[in-house]
């Protein structure tokens, strides 16, 4: 008698066949409150249980990677902002790091630690947002999603004083990047760091223990290990199952091997899952940003080096990734010597992991559909490109 | 209206007050031939409670816009007139000058007829609500069974609404209302049988006065002031809650899955009466509430009693919308089988044992001294406890977690 | 109405004037209750959607315009608020959504991809321009435009709504009988959408604005 | 026990409705059209010309049509025509100028990479962001006359930055006339030759255009004078 | 970790008939890659994915590159016998041949288990246009269904063996394969104030005919 019985696609199939209902074909998207954006899935209903889910994309394929191909190296810079556009920098980011280790460029010391601030500020960011529209798609009125949005402006106030735009920030340089941030930024990024504690828990008083949240979203979208691994899922998402994958640590790009910090998982792979990941990787950035902003050390912040016209590298390629906030977001370029790339490749986190969409949601009915959907976390900059 | 009940402990002003509309009707049938009095008389009631529940429903979208700006960190609409005032009357001349679509596969008879129904039946249940000692529209000896029967047939026209659409989304909608309204008409229903018992009638002027009263002049004998009418009040919050599609049992609507549900194909005015009818029935409800639960027009302290009888049913009516607005506010949605298991594996077995516990209450009217401690012991053991097993049995697998790091 | 009716003797210049003044307080009642109450379609296409979003939240709150009321359904929204980079693939939805939107609705191009293509103009799957589809009332450049900047465009599609008569040749859309409402949906073609815009929403401009390089 | 959380919920959201009417951390509205919220320097919108002097714009655009914008816009959005005569600019120097500048306002992306490009320190960001209209064409597509702003307009929107650019101008300035000055000396029969025939070819090294400069943060001036 | 030589001689050795070559990068990444031929890609796909001192559990990045037919003019210098008993000369002589276009598809594969990578897959179709199938890796990794559809929308490469091969980001009555770099996008530029290079002749043909007293508009005053 509990609230989340145990829905099994097989036990669900088996019902199926005995009482061979109509089944209802459905459209959801393009247009449709929770799709976050122009994504549609065909969900073919059995009552309200899913037995289908076909995701339909394209919806905002803008043809980066083609404009990439046909734009100098800097000129795709700005466009990486607009893949996830909630994480231009982390995006600025990988992107930077690919072409840095396609044309073997170094990055100064302060340089590092100002993007890992920057990208640890994102991941809070991202994964604020993430509750709030989590929290919407569960049928909050907007609380939760306010509260998000407030403490996202405050982040997004820092991105706009530093970089002049409160979005498409276009702030990291092959080599480096664009501004040194000055001291009052750094102490206004310090105060805010400082406060987010409080808004977690306020955030999580709210919501966290709420029971009908909770029977909502625990035993929902449970998502297996192996599937996840073999699945290409990364991120949070990978995480929630109980994959301890965290290319921070894995890779130890940029500085991140000299800070103390603890990648939280899962055990159970479901919506909920999800969410307290995301909880629990907020306080590990608050962390890691404590460190960084605290060890930051003086020195220039682009390499002499950089060119910023006429970038040119060798024939080659490269493959670079980070850990962004969705997962690993990667480029992949190829050079053919030419001031444009070659090839020019986005590996889009959520994208990928929307692959298993289906394996989650069959069993379940439109309302959880809605929430997985919600806890995968995608922007269709990014899936669609 | 009912004859003017005699009396009690009025003051001159009290009376003054108390009587003012009663007065004010009467003033003007005055001028009218007798023969056409009576029809007279009840259009002024159906003109005033349109009146006053048309503008409180005016306002209360209103409230909920500015509640919900201001518990969400902003103010809200501010601009429309002075402090925003003239908001809904922007909202209403343009639901009213707005094109109206109805889709070429609907069911154009039924596609109309679904507003017009369900606004039609919520207002019904006003008719038997004493919005004061002297302000009852029409007196039945049944008047509640007639409020429930009415509020019960609203789902219908909810029904209706989705399936004349011939939209997917309206369906599911449709279905999902249905469910829930045969889900929670039982527990809506058995939270105020104790009421009924205990007063012994179904009329609802005599339930009030049945309430009547103070202890050491500032405890009111209220029901919702004893263990199974507190129980029985929060079920039958619960209850109405779900009866009016409100968030936490938004399921025929839910924005977030079913775009709009059942309202997803009406625009314009059609789409402003579906509003309407929500407000009335959710004022209806409460009001229901207040009279069942909370005394009805009945001061809560005695030396308050100057204050005029519908100023507290106001005042109460109110407060019980505001708590609407609070909890949509906060909570999230349940998912439709959680809203029915609540009803069928919670509430119903909550009201039955409550019906127990009301019995108990009745029969041991006559204990006093310290039996009456005894008495409410037993009584509030009898709630508490079925409800912490109840409850545990509801949220079985479902806690808080704790999480493990990876290396 | 008065001023708009020249050569006609007094007493038919009096007798419009006895229509027009309760013509002018309709149209004023009519005019206001529209700019005021202007519910938006709650529809986001891709970046500038995420700054919609900040503009209906607490910093901004779009509320104090009253319009807050963000409804899934078109048909209850009056406002389309293309707010992101219309592809090929969406835009028959996008006309169908506006199709679907009873009068009087407005359409307010939001960010430079639904102005133009903006810096995707040059993709094979993007639109250059919802407006070559339905008819936009108002333009916020910008890449994405500042919350602050859609509030300031929606005021001045108040401030339209607020000058439109009812009747003569300012009155709205909807309210006149020369112009079709109603967008014809484009299909997906083999290489390209079909009809790659509308003509009698779309016209190039008259004369070329800047001059051709040598 | 069953509704805990769900109390715990209201008791937050009770919170911030009480804290709405005393605690502005907790009413954080920004009234727009009345208040309009202070933007940071670094804050950039569209790209504008910066002219020496706001009384003849046209004359003093520190704009020489090298067209290294142009080329790098990323959207493409710049359109520039080179005049086919020169004429002095701000130093007395004799230098080719646009006749034609448009920016596309309708398909600009604000990336400021026009800014970080140009070696003349002549076209910097807007901060003006009230720019929705009705109409489509006429509006959008900026012309010289409407995108020239003096530097006065510079300094009032970007205090730092501007300085900053003015000192190095100066500097330069100073510069290229002792560099006149000597080279008039050495070489007294010849004369001074104004300008480079197409100031593209004779642009000044790129490593002095290191990007840190842009976003009005505090940077050390620049390296030295040209040699 | 093995370099990606010692891996294909691991390769080669377990298996026999295939062929595995090692495309080297000169990039300073020095990631390198293996080009596998299409009989035993999926047999080495599940080798890499299985063999417990690899472990490539995880296939991070699928994509398409077209490389279309190329002319290279070669330069070879040639001592030529003077025919009339002179010394004898040095003459450059250039030779012209047509390189054959194909298209290529590459997998970045990482093992999670074992932290290491990435190991980059090549395979190549026969021409760019009808020999465009490849063996598909989705039965091996899950993580290709929606990539490899990708590649076959934008690049036209058919994946043999991929469960549900149909366009995923253009819409399925699309005909052109939008990523290939012959392709030619419609023309629907009619209103271009700023365009430039290949744009500009296109919106060129929809410019109307310049009015003479137009130029005055926007020239110095």
């Amino acid at each position: 008698m509990s609230l989340t019985p145990e829905i099994g696609g097989a036990h669900v199939r088996a019902v199926h066949d005995e009482f061979h209902g109509d089944l209802l074909e459905v459209s959801m998207g393009p247009h449709h409150p929770s799709t976050h954006g122009v994504f549609r899935m065909i969900v073919t209903l059995d009552g309200e249980t899913i037995v289908k889910l076909k995701p339909v994309f394209g919806y905002l394929h803008r043809n980066h990677e083609k404009l990439g191909e046909n734009t100098t190296y800097l000129a795709s810079m700005p466009y990486t902002d607009r893949l996830d556009y909630l994480n231009s920098m982390s995006n600025n980011w990988a992107y930077a790091l690919a072409v840095e280790k396609l044309a073997g460029l170094a990055v100064p010391e302060r340089a590092e630690y100002v993007r890992v601030i920057l990208a640890e500020l994102t991941r809070l960011l991202n994964h604020t947002c993430l509750a709030g529209f989590l929290m919407q798609d569960c049928g909050c009125s907007g609380t939760p999603l306010m509260y998000a949005f407030r403490e996202r402006e405050k982040i997004l106030d820092l991105f706009e004083s530093l970089s002049g735009s409160r979005m498409m920030c276009n702030y990291q340089r092959f080599g480096g990047c664009r501004v040194d941030p000055p001291a009052e930024w750094l102490a206004g990024a310090q105060r805010l760091v400082d406060g987010y504690s409080a808004f977690l828990d306020e955030f999580e008083a709210l919501l966290t223990g709420n029971e009908i949240l909770m029977a909502r979203t625990q035993g929902v979208g449970r998502l297996d290990p192996a599937l996840a691994v073999s699945a290409g899922v990364a991120g949070p998402m990978l995480r929630a199952t109980g994959v301890g994958h965290d290319l921070r640590k894995v890779d130890g790009y940029g500085v991140y091997p000299r800070f103390e910090f603890r990648v939280p998982v899962g055990a159970h792979g479901d919506t909920y899952d999800r969410y307290m990941i995301r909880i629990l990787e907020m306080r590990e950035s608050i962390r890691i940003l404590q460190q960084a902003l605290a060890g930051l050390p003086g020195g220039p912040v682009m390499d002499p080096k950089a060119k910023l016209r006429g970038f040119r590298p060798k024939a080659g390629e490269a493959y670079g990734r980070i850990e962004g906030p969705k997962g690993e977001i990667g480029f992949y370029l190829i050079s053919d010597g030419g001031p444009n790339p070659y090839r020019y490749r986005v590996r889009p986190p959520s994208f990928i992991n929307l692959t298993i969409l289906e394996d989650m949601c069959l069993g379940h009915t439109v309302a959880d559909a809605v929430i997985i959907l919600g806890s995968v976390d995608i922007v269709l900059g990014e899936v669609d490109r | 209206m009912s004859a003017a009940l005699p009396l009690s402990a009025a003051s001159g002003a009290n009376a003054l007050l108390e009587r003012l509309p009663v007065v004010l009707r009467d003033g003007l049938l005055g001028y009218l031939p007798e023969s056409l009095r009576w029809i007279v008389s009840g259009l002024i009631t159906i003109a005033a409670l349109l009146a006053v529940f048309g503008l409180l429903f005016a306002y209360l979208t209103l409230a909920e816009r500015k509640l919900l700006g201001r518990i969400q960190n902003r103010p809200g609409p501010n601009r429309t007139g002075w402090f925003g005032l003239l908001q809904p009357f922007a909202d209403a001349v343009k639901a009213l000058t707005k094109e109206d679509i109805v889709p070429r596969e609907a069911d154009a008879v039924l596609h109309y007829l679904a507003p017009v129904v369900l606004v039609a039946l919520s207002l019904m249940g006003f008719a038997v609500l004493p919005f004061g000692r002297l302000l009852v529209p029409v007196e039945l000896d049944s008047a509640v069974l007639y409020f429930f029967a009415a509020g019960a047939a609203t789902e219908l026209a909810v029904f209706m609404a989705g399936w004349a659409s011939r939209n997917k989304y309206s369906l599911l909608a449709a279905m999902r209302a249905l469910a829930q309204l045969i889900s929670y008409e039982l527990p809506l229903l058995l939270s105020f049988v104790p009421v009924i018992m205990l007063a012994g009638t179904l009329s609802t002027t005599e339930i009030v006065t049945a309430q009547g009263g103070w202890t050491l002049g500032f405890l009111p004998h209220w029901h919702v002031l004893t263990p199974w009418g507190f129980a029985g009040f929060v079920i039958f919050m619960i209850a109405a809650l779900a009866e009016s599609n409100r968030s936490p049992f938004d399921l025929p609507e839910a924005e977030s899955e079913l775009i709009a549900g059942h309202l997803t194909e009406y625009s314009g005015f059609k789409y402003a009466l579906f509003f309407m009818a929500e407000y009335f029935g959710m004022c209806a409800l409460s009001g229901m509430a207040v009279t069942l639960f909370l005394g009805g027009w009945q001061a809560p302290c005695a030396f308050l009693e100057f204050i005029p009888s519908y100023a507290w049913f106001g005042a109460k009516l109110l407060a019980l919308l505001f708590g609407f607005i609070w909890i949509r506010a906060t909570l999230p949605r349940l998912r439709m089988d959680q809203l029915t298991r609540l009803a069928w594996k919670f509430l119903v077995p909550l009201a039955l044992i409550n019906l127990g516990t009301a019995a108990f209450w009745f029969l041991t009217a006559g204990w006093s001294g310290p039996l009456q401690l005894v008495r409410w012991a037993v009584a509030v053991a009898l709630v508490v406890v079925p409800f912490l097993l109840l409850g545990r049995r509801l949220t079985a697998g479902v806690a808080p977690r704790t999480y493990r790091y990876a290396t | 109405m008065s001023d708009a009716a020249p050569a006609i003797s007094q007493e038919e210049r009096d007798e419009l004037r006895r229509h027009g003044i309760l013509l002018t307080s309709l149209e004023e009642l009519y005019n206001w209750g529209r700019s005021h109450s202007v519910w938006p379609l709650n529809f986001g296409l891709a970046c500038c959607a995420i700054e919609m979003i900040a503009a209906s939240m607490a910093r901004y709150d779009i509320a104090r315009f009253g319009s807050e009321v963000f409804r899934p359904s078109p048909r209850q929204a009056d406002l389309l608020i293309v707010s992101g980079t219309v592809t090929k693939k969406m835009a028959p939805q996008v006309v169908r959504l506006w199709n679907q939107m009873p009068e009087p609705k407005y359409c307010i191009a939001m960010g430079a991809c639904a102005i133009s293509g903006g810096p995707f103009k040059q993709g094979y799957n993007v639109l250059k321009g919802i407006d070559r589809f339905i008819p936009v009332d108002i333009y916020i450049p910008g890449c994405p435009p500042r919350p602050e900047a859609l509030l300031h465009g929606l005021v001045q599609l108040q401030a339209k709504i607020s000058g439109q008569a009812i009747t003569g040749p300012d009155a709205p859309r909807h309210l006149r009988s020369d112009i079709e409402c109603d967008c014809p949906v484009p299909e997906f073609g083999a290489h390209d959408l079909e009809p790659p815009q509308n003509p009698a929403v779309w016209t190039p401009p008259p004369s070329l604005v800047r001059p051709d390089k040598a | 026990m069953l509704g805990t959380g769900l109390i715990k919920g209201l008791a937050v959201t009770a919170k911030n409705l009480v804290g709405s009417y005393h605690d502005p951390a907790r009413y954080t509205t920004v009234e727009y059209p009345e208040v309009k919220p202070p933007l940071p320097e670094a804050y950039r919108n569209f790209p504008f010309l910066v002219s020496e002097s706001a009384d003849d714009p046209m004359g003093t655009l520190r704009c020489v049509a090298c067209q290294i914008c142009e080329k790098e816009c990323p959207p493409q959005c710049i359109y520039i025509e080179k005049s086919k005569d020169k004429k002095p600019d701000a130093a007395g120097k004799l230098q080719i100028y646009p006749t034609v500048f448009a920016i596309d306002t309708s398909v600009c992306m604000s990336c400021q990479i026009c800014v970080e490009v140009c070696p003349f320190d002549s076209i910097k960001m807007d901060q003006v962001y009230e720019v929705a209209t009705p109409g489509r064409y006429g509006d959008l597509l900026l012309n010289r006359e409407q995108l020239a702003k003096s530097n006065a307009y510079y300094h009032q929107i970007r205090p730092t930055e501007a300085a900053e650019v003015d000192g190095r101008l100066a500097a330069e300035r100073k510069a290229a006339e002792e560099k006149a000055k000597a080279a008039a000396a050495a070489k007294a029969a010849l004369p001074p030759k104004p300008a480079a025939p197409s100031p593209a070819a004779k642009l000044p090294d790129e490593s002095r255009r290191s990007p840190q400069g842009e976003g009005g943060a505090a940077k050390p001036p620049a390296e030295g004078a040209q040699p | 970790m093995e370099t990606v030589e010692q891996l294909r001689d691991r390769l080669l050795a377990r298996f026999p008939g295939a062929s595995v070559t090692v495309i080297s990068n000169p990039s300073p990444s020095a990631q390198h890659s293996l080009l596998l031929d299409h009989a035993h890609a999926r047999e080495i796909a599940l080798y890499l994915r299985d063999e417990p001192a690899l472990k490539f559990d995880q296939c991070s990045n699928v994509t398409g590159i077209d490389w279309p037919e190329k002319e290279i003019t070669e330069t070879t210098k040639v001592t030529v016998p003077d025919p009339a008993g002179g010394p004898p000369k040095v003459v450059a002589q250039t030779t012209k041949r047509r390189e054959p276009g194909y298209l290529e598809v590459v997998y970045h594969l990482y093992s999670l288990a074992l932290r290491q990578g990435p190991i980059i897959l090549r395979l190549r179709t026969g021409n760019r246009a009808d020999a465009v199938a490849v063996p598909s890796l989705t039965p091996v990794w899950r993580s290709c269904e929606f990539q490899e559809r990708e590649v076959f929308d934008l690049f036209g490469v058919t994946f043999e063996g991929h469960p549900d091969l149909r366009r995923i980001l253009m819409w399925d009555g699309f005909k052109d394969h939008p990523m290939r770099r012959d392709y030619a996008e419609p023309d629907d530029y009619e209103w271009e104030p700023t365009p430039h290079g290949d744009v500009l002749a296109k919106a060129k043909k929809h410019y109307p005919e310049k009015p003479a007293a137009e130029p005055a508009k926007e020239a110095k005053p």
